[in-house]
């Protein structure tokens, strides 16, 4: 099948900025993004776990989104710019995409 | 002093108090015991719809007073003041950072709406009348203390001001919108209103608030499991210290603002109480440099459990003294 | 006219309508206030259980008129109907595609099983009987309306007939299981039956309906506020138009049938509704093309409004007028 | 014979049983009717401490007597010896391997709270009075088995002695947790404790029992329409006679206990129903090689369905007929 | 650790499309795929999230499935027949399996 | 935006297993990880669901770790010496971040 490069970037970040990093997203006019939601984890700062929380905030999200090469550096440095004070993780991945127009 | 004894002595061997320590002791046995993430939610929600609800039917019923707005004003004081002191304590006794006392600052100025909850299921099952109006005093307070902190902070991160959508994100924060509108509803519709909901709303709350402070245990046993090491002792005395100290500006607010008895037992337990929903998630958007294991659990694991065992039976027992 | 008002005044100000509007100024105040998933749809499953159950008991009651056949074949007709004159009416007046449109209409000659648990709430709080069968005919009506769009849509999509998968679905749809088969469970185990499990589905009913309608307010503002671009006037126009259209043929359909004045006030709300559930969810698999914000938000965010706060009202008045 | 008839007829019908026959129908005819993991989830910790707390009241109402401590002694004696029953047979007759028949030995020794409650509704409708101190005899009865089984299975994977993690997983599972602490405080607290909660846990528990059965119904029909083709008809065979076997025992040995008529009825239950939270879990950590399609098929998809509908109506008949 | 190249394929798609994808899936032969939820996200179509909704129709899900790099393309071509008329994202990545006997 | 290599491990695993999986990663000291909750699947043994299931025996989770290139194959045999008895599905990814210290 005819597949096309891509870039998959996924951010892991504090659930109550969660907001803030969609609405940096919508406003920077990326093509799309899916959230995940997250069970538990642990890291630098200890374990957390949803389980029986009520509040937003000892957890994390996170995002997904699928985007051409030439758009990843842009789509980075937005999400960089909230998740940057903060303890966020951003990994991307070369991915292959069927239909590249969705991605641009 | 015997009066307190007893008191507490009931108010810990009651089923609600037995089930928080149940989860407590569970989770530091690390049994998987677990509720669901969307049960415990829905739970809270219910509690604040519950007690909204219940207050505004109370003020319908009992007609507005001035006292309304004396005791909201007071409410905003005692929250943006109480933590200026909380951060005074801290720094002076912690060695916690300035931005790490900020954040704990906030929470003890903010209020615990199922602390709430624990003082007025004991006034009503001893059958001590409170004002309903109450509720809207917890919920004005949950959030002048965040501001207070940020200002505090604002020395260690360099921010001056407050962002303008942390403060709308912090006003329209889930539970203050759902416990004002409920509390507008129970207001406006009244007892006829709650005649019609009182199967879901009144009869089974106590046993609903079992389940949830069988949650709460589980998460602050959890808590303490994981941070404990984040707790040192002094950290810890502040837990149970501030508590008292607050209680003791309640009082003195609830005698000056006139009160009844249980008036006054309701706003001490809540200048005694520390947030566990709305601070927490304000502290780490706006202090992201403040450590979450210090204030969760100092909150979670130490001063609910020591108000829900403890300070609800003196607190309440401290304002029959003065006001009875 | 003025029953109308004091009826419709009396409805706006009930506890579950001022817990839909708090939800929706909630939303549109982009407050976080939210309720889970699973919460939802397990007070979904809730109303359907109970209603279903309820109406079975009722049918096995009162016994089972010839009436019932009827009804259930003119819910038929109903349903698979109205989708063709809401085509026509969008095509003429809001310039919508013909697979929106299409998408658009099956959602009025389907129901929305929210609004008629709201009606038969008014009518239950008046004292006003209605037949226990209507829910049989509620669920019956549930899926012709899918058809008719279909037929109506494959002008523009090129595909002919309609696939078994989707047919299937649609008639395993989950909310329409539960209430056929919680109706069916509540005929045969009758008011012995209903005794048992009444403190469940009868006494606690009204408040969590309090806390489901605001979840539906909610999830209507949070529609209205990132879909209103998709909605041209004349499109929030054939949301409050439809439903009033859909009445009339209930009312004409009640009224021969030979329904009571709650009975037909009923079959005008199920006519008047449109489907949040079902339709949706199958308008996504088989009409891909059609855009899901103008129909969600259509149907949730002006009809349910419209029939919750005004239209009942109406519907009753009328439905007392004729039926008198 | 006649009793037994038209127990099991009036049992069928009940809605409990209504609505776990809806489920089961319901998957297999492939609707998408689900209740969402969470709710599930927080049925079962709601019957879980409904009963235990119900359980411990009834102690504290009644007394304490000797029986308690030899009924607790037969339950871990009888828990951990049924395995060993159930795997002579399933090696006879099923062809299952080693390690797949210790497995499902596992289940048959411990219990299935759901079918225990069933029995216990049962009774309670017919008015029959069993020992509180049940509950905690099920939940002593939850691990033994387990043991057993990796005892039994230690030939095929070679392992020696028992994982202590496991140990502790099992001993702290949180269903056996909160069962033994509900039950506790239902002690403590007594009648008085009991009063608090009755609307929440008395009350609406039918209703509640009515919709997790609908859950079960809809997971033992999803697991059949997957697994069938496991399940060989000498495994279905077992999955119908080994309760009838368990039953046996529980007679015996509740007869030479001196249990009351319902207190048999209740052990013979515990002793012929089959596990579906705490093995299954224990069973895919200890035992990986075992094919879960097999023991969750056989446990929720044949022994309870056949417990629920047959079984509790034909172990109470016997009971009464030997105990009456 | 001795690993092995294998395709991971990720599948966004609308919720009430699920069960038709992995019939398909199942029907294929594939060697298994995972489903995780998913709790918002946002595209051409607008914003959407799953709080408090009731109807699968405003949602997607997401369905993750390892294989070898030799299945890949079969498989993908399957998911994409019936992704094609919706909005579905399908992306492929190559990654290192350890067991690659799983994955055939 | 300048980036970094490491690697995105995945881990598939029965949700029973979990906290076994989570100790040992604790033990190994890792950088941090993620779970995310899993709704369905399907492979060899068959199809599963969490869809109204009160025990978490019919169930999976997934465990998402971003670690560096020198550390990923000491995370990989911890993580495989939980997971080999087992069924569990072990992926590994070339990936890009930002902030590389976080992930030694
Ligand atoms: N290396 C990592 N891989 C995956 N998730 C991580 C990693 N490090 C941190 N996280 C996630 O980010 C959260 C916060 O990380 P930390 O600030 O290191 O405590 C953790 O609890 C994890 O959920
Ligand atoms: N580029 C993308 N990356 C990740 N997810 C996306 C992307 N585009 C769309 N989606 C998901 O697919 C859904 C529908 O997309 P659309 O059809 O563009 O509205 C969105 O709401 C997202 O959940
Ligand atoms: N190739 C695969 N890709 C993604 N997930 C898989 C794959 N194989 C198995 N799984 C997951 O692992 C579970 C157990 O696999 P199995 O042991 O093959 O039945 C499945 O139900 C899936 O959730
Ligand atoms: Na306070
Ligand atoms: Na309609
Ligand atoms: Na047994």
């Amino acid at each position: 099948m005819q597949t096309h490069p891509a870039k998959r970037i996924e951010i892991i970040i504090e659930a109550p900025l969660l907001r803030r990093l969609t609405d940096a997203l919508d406003k920077a006019d990326v093509p799309g993004y899916t959230v995940l939601p997250v069970l538990a984890g642990s890291g630098k700062s200890g374990p957390w776990s949803r389980e029986g929380q009520v509040s937003s905030a000892g957890g994390m999200a996170s995002v997904t989104l699928v985007t051409t090469v030439e758009r990843a550096d842009q789509v980075l440095e937005t999400a960089f710019a909230v998740v940057q004070p903060h303890i966020g993780i951003v990994s991307v991945t070369d991915c292959e995409v069927i239909r590249p127009a969705r991605f641009a | 002093m015997d009066a307190i004894l007893s008191l507490a002595a009931a108010n810990i061997l009651s089923p609600t108090v037995l089930f928080f320590i149940l989860g407590f002791a569970a989770s530091l046995a690390r049994s998987d015991l677990s509720i669901p993430e969307a049960v415990a939610k829905g739970m809270s929600l219910y509690l604040l719809l519950a007690i909204g609800f219940k207050g505004g039917a109370g003020v319908a019923e009992n007609g507005l007073t001035v006292t309304l707005g004396f005791a909201m004003i007071a409410g905003i004081i005692l929250s943006a003041s109480i933590p200026l002191i909380a951060f005074v304590i801290l720094r002076a006794i912690s060695g916690l950072s300035r931005v790490d006392a900020a954040a704990v600052a906030a929470h003890y100025g903010s209020i615990s709406i199922v602390t709430f909850v624990a003082m007025t299921s004991m006034l009503d099952a001893a059958g001590i009348a409170f004002e309903g109006f109450m509720v809207a005093v917890a919920a004005i307070m949950e959030a002048p203390a965040i501001l207070t902190a940020l200002l505090l902070a604002s020395g260690a991160t360099g921010k001056k001001g407050v962002d303008k959508d942390l403060l709308r994100e912090v006003m329209l924060n889930g539970s203050i919108v759902l416990l004002i509108g409920a509390f507008a509803i129970g207001w406006i519709t009244g007892v006829e209103g709650l005649a019609k909901i009182e199967a879901f709303i009144v009869s089974p709350f106590q046993g609903v608030l079992c389940l949830f402070l069988l949650d709460m245990g589980l998460i602050a046993g959890r808590g303490m499991r994981s941070s404990r090491q984040h707790l040192a002792p002094p950290v810890i005395l502040f837990g149970v210290l501030m508590p008292v100290i607050g209680a003791s500006l309640g009082l003195a607010s609830g005698l000056l603002l006139g009160l009844s008895v249980g008036g006054v037992a309701v706003l001490m337990t809540l200048c005694a109480s520390a947030s566990y929903i709305a601070v927490p998630a304000a502290m780490r958007v706006a202090l992201p440099a403040a450590n979450p294991s210090i204030y969760l659990t100092l909150s979670l694991g130490v001063t609910f459990p020591f108000n829900l065992t403890v300070g609800i039976s003196l607190y309440l027992a401290v304002a029959s003294l003065f006001g009875g």
